[in-house]
Order: C-alpha cells, then structure tokens, then sequence
C-alpha cells in the first residue's frame, strides 16, 4: 500500500524534476515563442516569410552558439570570450580579401588564413584562462574587450589597400561596415537554396553547420572528447584518471576560439557585411543567452542545446518586432531582447547547482 | 519604537527638504515685450527703449517692438526697469514684482501696459511655445544592443 | 649583509610587482605629456575637474570592495536611478541647486530598491559576485530602457517636448541639463593661478571620505570586514552574513546614484540611453588604475586613479594624432587601455589567489625536507 | 540545589545516523572546574558527542538524539550553537574559526564588540555604533590573561604562528563573561611542545577558575598530564570512565582499540614472504591536514598491507602522494622501476591503481552514468573500450563494451542501480563505493591502493565491500594495500598492518597481533 503510494509519488516528482530540469524562465521563452507563431498570420504577417526568417536566423548565428560548446564541456564556462575568435576570424575575412581572393573561394581562403589566427589567439587565451582557474567567466568578459579594442586600433594602423574596404582618402584603415557581394556573400546560404513559394530554405548554410556540429557530436563520442566532457564533469576526477587537464582545457579554448572565427564568417555571408571595430562586442552575450535558454547550464551542452537555443532565439528576435507592430504599433522587441537574454544569463549564474562550481 | 520615530522622521526630513526645493528651484522664464497694447480702448505704445534688470544685472535692452527674457527661480521676481520715451529723454526707473504661477513654465509681461498702470490679467499672458512641427526625421533612438557602444564613437562616452 | 640585500630587492620587487598598474601609467602619462603638447595649466584645469565630477562615484565602489564583493559593476544601477530623476527634475523645471538636491533625493529611493534587488542575487551567486553584477547591469538596462522609451510620457507624465520624443512617448536621446549644469560646482568656486576649483564639490567629496573613513570603525564596517574576509567565520559568529551583503551593495548603489547626479551636473547634457552604460566601465578602470584590487581598495587608491586614469584620458587622443597621425586611436587606445587594466587587474587577483594555496604547500614540503636531513 | 547538581550530566545519551547507531546510552559527569579528557579512535563517537552538547543543526538535522543533557540540574536543549554558547558551553574546533585579516583582538571579540553610541545609529539601527577599541582591546587583554599564554593582540591572524591561532581561540572562547564549560577539540595537534605545555597550563588555570574543561586528544601523557578524569570512548559506546591518577597510557590504550568480539579473521593466512613489490623510501606529501613527513615501507608481492593509525596522522597522504594527487617527494621504486612523483598519468602507465577516499570529489564523475564512471580511466589509460575508426585515425567510444564490462561488475559487485545509464549521484554511497572499486578493478592493476573503503556506508554493504578487495587479491594475486582508520577492519582482510603516527611509519606488525600492540603504536608519535 505505501509502497505504491511511494511509486506514485516518485513518478510526480519525476514529472515535476523534468519540468524542473526544463527551466521555468525556458519554458516561458518557448511559449511566447509558440503564442507569437499563433498571433503572427492575425497582425498581416506572412506565415512562410517569418518561418523563412527565423531559418535565416538560425543558419547565420548556430555556428557561434556552437562555439560554445566545447569550452562549457572542458568546464570552462561560457564563453564571454568569443570575440577572441571572432577577431581571428575577422583577420581571415579581411586577408582574404585583401589578397585578391573572390566568389566562393575566398570564404575558403578566410577560413584557412583565420585558422591560424584562431590558433594562435586560442592557445594564448587558454593558457590564461588555465591560470585563473575558478574566474574564467570574468576574465574572459575582458579578455574578449581587451582584444577587441586592440583590433579597433589595428584595424586603422594595419596597411590594407583593397578599396573595398579600405577608407578611400587617407588610404589608410578599414571602413567599419562594408558589403561582402563580390566576395562571399551567401555563399553558403544560396547554395541549393530551396525556394517553395514564400519559404526560402538556405540550404547551404543549414548543411555546413550540419556538418560542423557532426564534427563536434563526433568529436565528443572520441577518447579524448569523452576525456573533455570528463574534465569539464569533475577535474579532479579526470586528473587522478591520469588526464592532464591543463592540456585538455587549453584544446577546448582552441576548438572554441575556431569555431568562433569559422562562426563570424558563417554570419557575415549570411549578413552580406563584414562589420568591424566594436561589432564584436555585441556577439558573446546573444550567444551565450542562447545555448542557456537552449538548456546548457555553466558545465553541460550538448548539439541540442544549440539548435534549440538557438532557433528560440533567433525566433523570438524575428517574430517580436513585426508581431508587436503589428499588434499594438509599438516596438519593444529590443527592448524585451536585452531584459530576455541577460535575464536568462543572470537565472544561469544564480542558480544553486552551477555556483558550487 | 525609539529608532522607528527616527527613521519616519529622517524620511520626513528628506521629504520636507525635497518639497522645499520643488517650491524654491520651480524655474520660469519671464518674457518682457515692448509692444503696443490695446486694453478696453486704452491704447499703450511702446518705447523706445527699455532696460531690464534683475537684481541690478541688466538682463534685456529693448528697442520698440522687442522681446527680451529672464529666467529666475521661485515664485515671485523683482525687477526695475529703465524706460526712455523718446530719444533725448531722461530714463525713468519703475520697479516691479510678479508672482508667476507655479504650473506655469513662462509668462509673457507686456511693459507698456505695466507702466500704464493697467490690471494685471491685461499685461499677463501665458507664454506658449510654439509647436515646432519637427521634421518628420523622427529622432533615431539607438539602443545598441548591449550597451556596449564605446568611447570611440563620441563624446557620449567621455567620462 | 647580502641577505639583507636581497630581501631589500625583493621588496622592491614586491613594491614593483603590487603596483605595476599605477607604475605603468605613469610612464605612460609621463611619456605623453611631452608628445601631446598640452600647457600644464590646461592639464591641471581639467584633472581638477575631472577629479570633483568623478570620485564621488568611484567612492560607491570601495564598500562592497570591503564587504568581499569584488567591483560592484551593478553601480550602473545607482546611476539609472540618478537619471530617471533628473529627468523628471528637468520636466518639473527645477533648477540649480535645488534641481541638484532633489535629484539627489529622488535617486535615493529608486537606488535602494534597485540595490536590495541586485544584493538579493547576488547572494544566490556567491562566489561569482563580478559577472552576475556585469549581467545585472546589462539586465536593468533593458529594464531602464523599457520605463524610459515606453513608460516615460505615456505612464509617467512628462510634458515638454524638449524632453519628450515627437511620438508622444518616451525620453530624448539626450536631455538637456543646462538649468543644472555646474550648479555645485560653481558655488564657493575659486580661480588659483588660472585654475578653477569647484570647492563645494570637493568638500562634499571630502565629506564622503570621511563618512568612509568613520563607516570603516562602526560595527557594520566591521562585519562586512569580517564577511569579505571569510563568510563562514563570520556566520559562525553570528553575522548576519546575506543582510550585510546586501546593504553593502544598497549603499554603493545608493552612493552611485548621487555621484551620477554630481557628474552630471558637471557635464550639463545627459545622454539618455549611454551616460550609465559606460560609467561603471570607467571608474573601475580608474580604481585599479590608483592600484586597487578585487580585495582591497582604499580612498587613496580612488584619488590616485582619478588622476592617473583621467590623464591618460585626456592625453590619449592628441598623442595618437601626433604619434599616428590620427586622434581617432588615441580614442581607441584609451578604450583599450580601460579594458587592459580591468584585465589585468582581475588575472593579478585570481594568480595571486592561487598562489597563496600554492605557496602554503611549498612552504610546508621545504620545512619537512628541512627536518629530514 | 545546583550546589548539589554537577555542572554537567549527561544521561542515556543515544544518536543514530539514519539507523546507524553511533552512541549508545552515554553517562557522563562533570563538576565545576573538573578537566574531562576524553580519548577514542576516530569514529568511536567523540565528536558526535561534542555536537550534541554544543547544539550543532547537523545533529537536528539528522532527527535529533536521545536521552537528557542537563547542565546545573536543569536539562537543556540547544537549538544552535548560539544556544549553547548563550548557556555557557564554549567550543574550540579542531578548524580555525578565524577571519584571517583581522588582528588577535578583533578575533577574540568578533560579533561581541562593545560599542560607542552614534547618532547615526538612532536612524540606522544599532550597527552604525562605532567600535570602542579601547574598551575592546581592555577585554581582550583580560581574556588573554585569563587564558595564561601570552599572544600579541595587535597581531594580525595571518602573522601568527599556527599555535597563536589556537591561543586566539581559546582567548575568544575566554573572554566570554558566561562561559561555565570549555570544549577543546585536539587543541595540541597543531602545537609545538613548548605552546602544548603552555596550553596545559592555561587548562590548570581555567579549572582553578572553575571553568570545567572536556578535553579531547590523542596525546595520552597530556590527559594523564591535566585532566581529573579520562573518559574512554569506543564504537559509540562509553567503554572507560576514571580518575585520571588511577590509570595508566597501557590501559587507556587497552581500552581505546579493544574488541570485545576477540579474533573475527577466520581464514587468516600467514603473510606471504614474497619478494617487494613496491618500496617507497623517504617519502613526505604534502597533503593537508594528513602530511607525510618521512615513510619507508615496503610491500611485498601478493600481499593485502593494511596502513592504520589515527586520523590526521598522514596514512591518507601516502596513497595519495604515491598516486601523484598531492606534492610529494622522495622515491618510490615498483617491480625494479622507479616511478616519478607528482604525475598521476605514470603511476596509472605502470599499472597501479587508486580508490580514493573523497569518493564525491575524486573518485565519480557524479553527474556522469555508471558506464562512464567505470570505463573512463581504463579507457584513457589503456586504450580499452575503443574502436578504432578511419583506419585508426580517430578512437570511437564503443559503447557497446562500456556497456558490457559494466553489466558485469554491477553483476559481480552487486550494485544496486536502475541501469548502467544511471547517473553516479543517483547511487547510495555504498553502491557509489563499489563503483569506485569496479572503476580500479577495470583497469586491471597490479597494484592498488585502496584508501578508507568502508568510509560512511553500511555494514551490509562494507562486508561486500571487503570480501570483493579480499577476492580481488586472493583470485588474481593483486597486491593491495589498504588505508583505513578501523583497525578491527585491517585486521579482517590483511596479512600486514602498517601503523602511521605522526606522519612517520610507527610499525609493522602481523595482522594477528593484539590490539593493544597496535593502539600502542597508534599513540606512540603523535603530531
């Protein structure tokens, strides 16, 4: 008799642990998301185009969301510090262009001429970070500024020519925005692009993220990305286990800090423009808001996390704007992006779980 | 009990002290005009010139047809004026004092009607500012997303 | 004698090591001076005004410093609070000083609910007090944002059309504070040699000090000592260890919001959606830069920094345009070095805090080696 | 009267941990001005005690004790420390209480400070009252006079030597005016000879105060020393209560580790004089709170070597400065090698193998599944578990011989668990225990250390625990060596018992002898 009473109760306390797990703040975000997919077609918007954008959305930002996970596997934390990888990845696009690459082949040539950047920059922030150990998240906010602000100056002293994208009189300094047409501008989103009357599909970018997160979904099932989720899981562990944690953290940042730079140049030819100076500033909290309202906490992310955060996001940052005008003509999506995401951040660090460690 | 009459009366203190201030840093802005006024067929002609000081600074010098301004603090200003008829004459000094209304942002006061001796509701009258149709340029609100615009941009930034 | 050498090197090591920041600086400044070609005099006018529009807010800093906070990034928080009531001063037309005072007032209540919030999570998020107090910033800002380009003119009255937006709704990019503007600091002003002093502003700085100075020995100061320096002692003890966190940041964010009013004051123009974005950022910067840490700050750090920080500041852009040709990288170098030294100044903090655990085990493992032999 | 009461009683006092009975009808009294100095092995129900007389939540928290304390006749019942301190029982913990940054003084008066009025405090509550330093550095004087050892009050925490700290605690604890009752909890540990003695002196004065003392040490010359009476505490139950003249440290001793069950290994086998496996010569680890000064043990081929002796003096270092989790030095050669210290990976390489006490700490990945927990050394040791994948190029996880490999232990070891995919957190900590021995037993050691296995799991499961470590050795002729605080347990299962007192090797003896020669060796040292 008590023993299925137990039974009973254990069942809805499993029922309320996952709704627990889930997260109230998540499940509030997926509804809105849900309530303004249902509202939508009600103030004039088409169904397909807002779908189309959201898709759109998605395929330029997933790759720096994804960035995020190797360094919340290794522990690391989130990664405020993505502007590191972004910087590398802006080295990349400009080099390229610089050297007279054009069309599909110089998003190629930007990733190959960022990869080192990204190594470099990434090895140089890992072993920082392996330093502070416990204060990652801080340092890392700074880093990321720190190095941003570096490049604000590099991008005005560093002798770029091409006059695309260099200031035309002075000759000297790099405009801070300027198209990528010529260049690789959707390439990715207009190969095998899929167009079923108003839903345009951007195939291409949709199957090189595919293709990335399958990188890391494999990586993680590897000895040492089990060794990588281990570490992040209890270091100490990982550590009397004979694995040397210092170099497995510093792989994460690398992978990390890759990722980043492969991220910025997935979003910039989705974008159409490279934006320089203080733009990447802008670009760690989104990303970190997203895999967060995704699922991730401080020490777990998976593939999942990222697509789901990702599309929540991105789809809240679509929808908001044109079913609020047309709505109630007023336009708080902004203003409700910033409280939403830093929100979500802020239920992140506080809760219990996450600040033991 | 004893920390509780304190506490209400620190409050109060700062609240009375904040009233205090609404009363005596209400700021206005007085208009003096040197123009014709015509009151019940009374007909006041301008001057021409009137010299406006408050607190002995001089704060307008009006030709005939001109509209000077000070603004002061509270509710009530003292001011002289130093009025020439006609050219050659000597300046003759009238002091005055207005009380302007606390809601009021500004008040027009018509000089010669002042100095005619004419009732207050004649040489008063409500200063309105003039609905500047802005151009439809509606003032760009940026929001940068995170806050995170920077020093570089302008001086918005200086600390 | 050689022992004593050394460790009168290592001291001076140690002195080097412990205020690198400021030592930086001043090479830097002392290396700018020249290049920049500004006259001492101008120099001097503006640290002096520099120094009474800022150190009051980089006052707000030092409480929750001693209370094992770390940087209260959430002092952007106290600085919403001082402009939602200047705006609303602006709009009453309240002018000078008692403009000034009301404001102050005003920001009070706005500031302490603000701060009991912002203290209330950061308890939950003990050990990472920095980043969730940087993600409150941003957090309030969106809330700011929402009463004031939403609420304000449409909830909250506001009438003139200088303050308002065309639309019927919501506050100006930037409001103007002329009616106020150096309303403080012109009064008891005095002019040394061409330098103009604001000297009620630095008597209320002044003041502030010594409100420190006596909140350091009364019994709060010295539980929140106790709570930074080890929270479980301190519970063990009996203090109340979460109420005191939280009026350590109440305080600071209270003294946040009348140190915005006083620069604000100062610079007589208030831009409405980035004057408290970036407020923190500095006087942070400005702090470590007199050679504060994470752990340890003090008034004198505060003067230090102010003038070492705010040199460079005025320094940077017309060096860059000497140096490089163009003023707008000294504006991007100032940026950079802001962001450097709060970098910098959070790695020192985190090594040094490992250090000290390595150090106790190499310290103990060489006394045992001693003893075996 | 309370003239008649004593100052203390302690009457039928009982506690389970969760079914787990930890005292048993403990009787106990103390007088004004008595010094108690109560002895046990770890675990004997010391400090459980302790908590209850000084009102510790855990105690609350964990449903309470039975029985009566009653203090000055009237039984009392703490809610929190507070209480307890309010009616008169102070407490030295073994931890220092101490904020670090403050001075002696601050210390000794800290959340009592007396105070001055200020105006502002009529406003803002009484905290704005500042300090009157004068008045607090009077009464910290008068503590530290009370207390007999000279300490400098101006003297910051973190300049102090560590037996300062200790006097600042015991000043602390003085200076309040209702103290009746002091606890001090191995106060010596941390003291040199010359503090130790100092302390006792200190004791003397307080009693002639008195102010009665409870005692608690391993040091048994400082009971003999000091105290009135000496109370002897084993498995929960108060075995010994005499005056302290009409003993001796044999006795005590004696009753300290003696078993009323006699001889419970049945099956024990002479040690096998094998050759030496493992010689680790010189050793010191740096490991705080069990530091190893200077061991010299051998370990032969085959054998179960049990490493006992009394908590703090280093026996758990030695595993774990071996293993290379803490700094060590010093030599360790194995099967003819010598292993380098502080690499965990080249002990792992030379097939040792590790059960670490901190079983949430070091030993689970607690948010991971049991086929991860496991698998994951011997998969990142020796390459088991993989598949290799492009010719090699990259190592998959097989999960499919994760999957099996853990079946088997959760049969062999008897685990009780939903599924292999359950998450280690999940499991009771004697299941969490067995796990941590199937992930030492998949990597297939020569050698392994097994550290407190038995460490706060129940007996069931302990003897499960032990009969799998005994098999283990005796099916593939592994040699363990075992670190545990209960003798009686080494006794079970070793052949050779190693006995650690002050971090140095006091001895070594067959499992067979008596207890008492192992409890003299114990005591023999100690830091």
């Amino acid at each position: 008799m008590s023993e299925v009473k137990e039974m009973k109760r254990t069942f809805i306390d499993e029922v309320r642990e996952k709704l627990k797990s889930f997260g109230l703040p998540r499940l509030i975000i997926t509804a809105f998301l849900l309530l303004m997919f249902i509202i939508a077609p009600f103030t004039g918007a088409n169904f397909w185009v807002q779908i189309t954008n959201v898709i759109n959305r998605f395929s330029w930002n997933a790759v720096l969301v994804l960035a995020m996970v190797p360094m919340v596997h290794s522990g690391c934390g989130l990664n405020f510090g993505l502007p590191v990888g972004i910087i590398a990845g802006l080295l990349g696009a400009t080099l390229s262009i610089e050297w007279g690459f054009t069309g599909p082949l110089s998003f190629v040539m930007a990733i190959v001429i960022a990869t080192p950047f990204a190594l470099l920059f990434g090895l140089a922030y890992g072993w920082l970070l392996n330093k502070i150990k416990g204060g990652e998240m801080m340092i890392a906010t700074y880093v990321g500024f720190s190095v941003v602000s570096f490049f604000c100056m590099m991008w005005l002293v560093l002798p770029y020519k091409k006059p695309d994208m260099a200031w035309g009189f002075e000759g000297t300094g790099l405009r801070t925005t300027f198209p990528i047409d010529k260049y690789y501008g959707g390439v990715l989103s207009n190969f095998l692009r899929i167009q079923i009357g108003r839903l345009v599909i951007p195939t291409g970018a949709l199957l090189f993220f595919a293709l990335l997160a399958l990188m890391i979904w494999a990586f993680l099932h590897t000895k040492t990305g089990t060794a990588m989720t281990a570490v992040g899981s209890n270091a100490t562990f990982a550590r009397a286990a004979g694995i040397n944690v210092d170099r497995i953290r510093m792989l994460s940042v690398v992978m990390s800090t890759w990722l980043a730079a492969v991220g910025i140049l997935v979003y910039e030819q989705g974008f159409g423009f490279v934006q320089l100076y203080n733009a990447p500033f802008n670009m760690a909290l989104p990303a970190v808001s997203a895999i967060l309202i995704g699922g991730a906490t401080a020490n777990k992310a998976s593939i999942t996390n990222v697509i789901i955060g990702t599309i929540l996001f991105q789809g809240m940052v679509t929808m908001t704007p044109t079913v609020m005008n047309g709505l109630i003509n007023l336009d708080i999506s902004e203003v409700l992006r910033v409280i939403v995401s830093n929100g979500m951040i802020l239920y992140a660090l506080t809760r219990k779980t996450e600040a033991t460690r | 009990m004893r920390k509780w009459v304190f506490r209400i009366g620190a409050v109060a203190l700062l609240v009375a002290i904040a009233a205090c201030m609404m009363v005596i840093g209400r700021g206005h802005t007085i208009y003096f005009d040197n123009k014709k006024l015509e009151y019940e067929g009374q007909t006041c002609d301008t001057y021409r010139r009137i010299n406006v000081f408050v607190n002995g600074e001089q704060v307008a010098k009006l030709s005939a047809k001109d509209r000077g301004m000070a603004t002061f603090m509270g509710q009530k200003l003292s001011f002289d004026i130093e009025v020439t008829k006609e050219k050659g004459d000597d300046p003759v000094t009238y002091s005055y004092t207005v009380n302007v209304p606390y809601k009021e942002d500004g008040i027009i006061l018509n000089l010669p009607g002042m100095i005619a001796g004419l009732p207050e509701e004649a040489y008063t009258s409500i200063f309105v500012p003039m609905v500047v149709e802005e151009e439809d340029a509606e003032e760009e609100i940026v929001i940068d997303e995170f806050g995170m615009s920077d020093g570089a941009e302008g001086e918005a930034a200086e600390p | 004698m050689n022992n004593k050498n050394k460790t009168a090197s290592s001291k001076l090591l140690n002195f080097l090591g412990n205020n690198a920041v400021p030592i930086m600086f001043i090479i830097i400044i002392a290396l700018c001076i020249p290049i920049s070609g500004f006259s001492s005099l101008f120099l001097l006018n503006e640290i002096v005004t520099r120094l009474s529009r800022n150190a009051f807010l980089i006052l707000s800093l030092l409480i929750p410093i001693m209370a094992g906070m770390g940087l209260n990034f959430g002092m952007t928080l106290g600085a919403m609070a001082a402009e939602i009531a200047l705006i609303l001063t602006s709009d009453w037309q309240i002018w000078g000083i008692p403009g000034i005072v009301l404001a102050m007032i005003m920001s009070i209540p706005i500031s302490i609910v603000l701060g009991l919030l912002c203290g209330k999570i950061l308890n939950a998020a003990k050990g990472r007090e920095m980043i969730t107090s940087y993600i409150i910033s941003f957090f309030m800002n969106g809330v700011y944002q929402l009463v004031v380009l939403y609420m304000m003119g449409s909830i909250i009255p506001i009438v003139h059309t200088t303050i308002k937006l065309p639309r019927g709704y919501g506050v100006r990019a930037s409001v103007d504070l002329t009616r106020i503007r150096k309303a403080l600091d012109n009064v008891l002003s005095v002019n040394v040699g061409g330098v103009i002093i604001p000297v009620l502003t630095l008597l209320i700085i002044a003041l502030m000090c010594l409100i420190i100075v006596w909140f350091r020995r009364t019994k709060l100061g010295q539980d929140m000592r106790a709570v930074g320096l080890d929270m479980e002692v301190a519970r063990a003890a009996g203090i109340d260890v979460e109420r005191t966190r939280i009026i350590s940041i109440v305080i600071s964010t209270v003294l946040a919001g009348i140190g915005m009013v006083i620069y604000l004051q100062n610079m007589g123009d208030m831009a409405t959606y980035s004057s408290h974005s970036q407020i923190g950022m500095f006087c942070i910067a400005a702090l470590l830069v007199g050679g504060a840490s994470v752990d340890k700050a003090s008034i004198g750090n505060v003067f230090l920094g102010v003038i070492l920080f705010h040199t460079m500041f005025i320094l940077a852009p017309k060096a860059g345009a000497v140096i490089a040709g163009n003023e707008v990288i000294g504006e991007y170098f100032r940026v950079f070095v802001s962001y450097g030294v709060i970098t910098i100044a959070l790695v020192m903090y985190e090594t040094k805090k490992r250090r000290a655990k390595a150090g106790m085990g190499a310290q103990l493992a060489a006394a045992q080696q001693e003893g075996e032999r | 009267m309370s003239n008649q009461a004593p100052l203390l009683e302690l009457k039928n006092i009982k506690k389970d941990f969760f079914g787990n009975q930890v005292l048993e009808d403990i009787n106990l009294t103390l007088d004004e001005g008595e010094v108690l100095g109560l002895v046990g092995e770890n675990g004997a129900g010391k400090s459980t005690l302790m908590k209850i007389l000084f009102g510790m939540t855990d105690i609350r928290d964990t449903g309470g004790y039975g029985g009566d304390v009653l203090l000055n006749g009237q039984k009392v019942n703490f809610n929190s420390p507070f209480d307890a301190l309010a009616a008169g029982i102070g407490m030295v913990h073994q931890e220092f209480s101490l904020i670090p940054g403050f001075t002696a003084t601050e210390n000794i008066l800290l959340n009592r400070e007396p105070q001055k009025k200020s105006v502002a405090a009529e406003v803002f509550g009484e905290r704005l009252n500042t300090l009157d330093r004068k008045d607090m550095q009077r009464q910290a004087e008068e503590a530290i006079d009370k207390m007999g050892v000279r300490i400098e009050g101006e003297m910051s925490i973190n300049d102090m030597p560590v037996g300062h700290k200790q006097f600042t605690e015991i000043a602390r604890e003085l200076s309040k005016a209702q103290l009746k009752l002091l606890i001090l909890d191995e106060p010596t540990a941390v003291l040199t000879e010359q503090e130790a003695e100092a302390l006792l002196d200190s004791i003397r004065g307080m009693s002639k105060r008195g102010i009665a003392v409870i005692f608690i040490t391993h040091r048994l010359q400082e009971i003999l020393n000091v105290c009135n009476k000496v109370a002897v505490m084993r498995d929960g139950v108060l075995v010994k209560d005499v005056p302290a003249a009409e003993t001796n440290i044999t006795e005590i001793t004696r009753w300290m580790v003696g078993r009323s069950v006699t001889d419970s290994a049945k099956d024990r086998r002479d040690p096998p004089e094998t050759e030496t496996i493992m010689s680790i010569q010189r050793l010191w680890v740096d490991m705080p709170g069990e530091t190893v000064r200077d061991v010299t043990l051998d370990v032969r081929r085959g054998e179960i070597l049990g490493i006992g002796g009394l908590a703090g003096q280093g026996k758990l270092g030695i595993p774990n400065g071996v293993m290379g989790l803490y700094p060590a030095g010093g030599k360790v050669v194995f099967d003819g090698k010598e292993i380098p210290l502080n690499q965990p990976r080249a002990c792992l390489d030379s097939q040792l193998a590790f059960v670490s006490e901190d079983r949430r700490g070091v030993g689970l990945l607690l948010d991971e599944s049991l086929e991860w927990n496991i698998a994951f050394p011997a998969m990142q040791i020796h390459d088991r578990f993989l598949k290799p994948v492009l010719g090699g190029l990259v190592k998959w996880r097989d999960e499919k011989a994760i999957r099996e490999v853990t079946a088997r232990y959760i049969d062999d070891l008897k685990i009780k668990c939903t599924s292999s995919k359950q998450k280690a957190k999940e499991l009771s900590g004697g299941n969490q225990q067995k796990v941590c021995l199937a992930k030492a037993f998949a990597l297939e050691p020569k050698f392994l250390f097994v550290s407190e296995p038995t460490r706060g799991i129940d007996v069931g499961a302990k003897a499960l625990v032990l009969e799998a470590l005994k098999q283990f050795n005796r099916d593939s002729g592994i040699t363990i060596v075992m670190i545990s605080s209960e003798l009686e347990e080494l006794r079970q299962i070793c052949d050779r018992i190693a006995i650690v007192s002050g971090g140095r090797i006091a001895g070594i003896l067959p499992a067979g002898r008596s207890s008492e020669a192992f409890g003299e060796l114990m005591v023999s040292s100690v830091v």
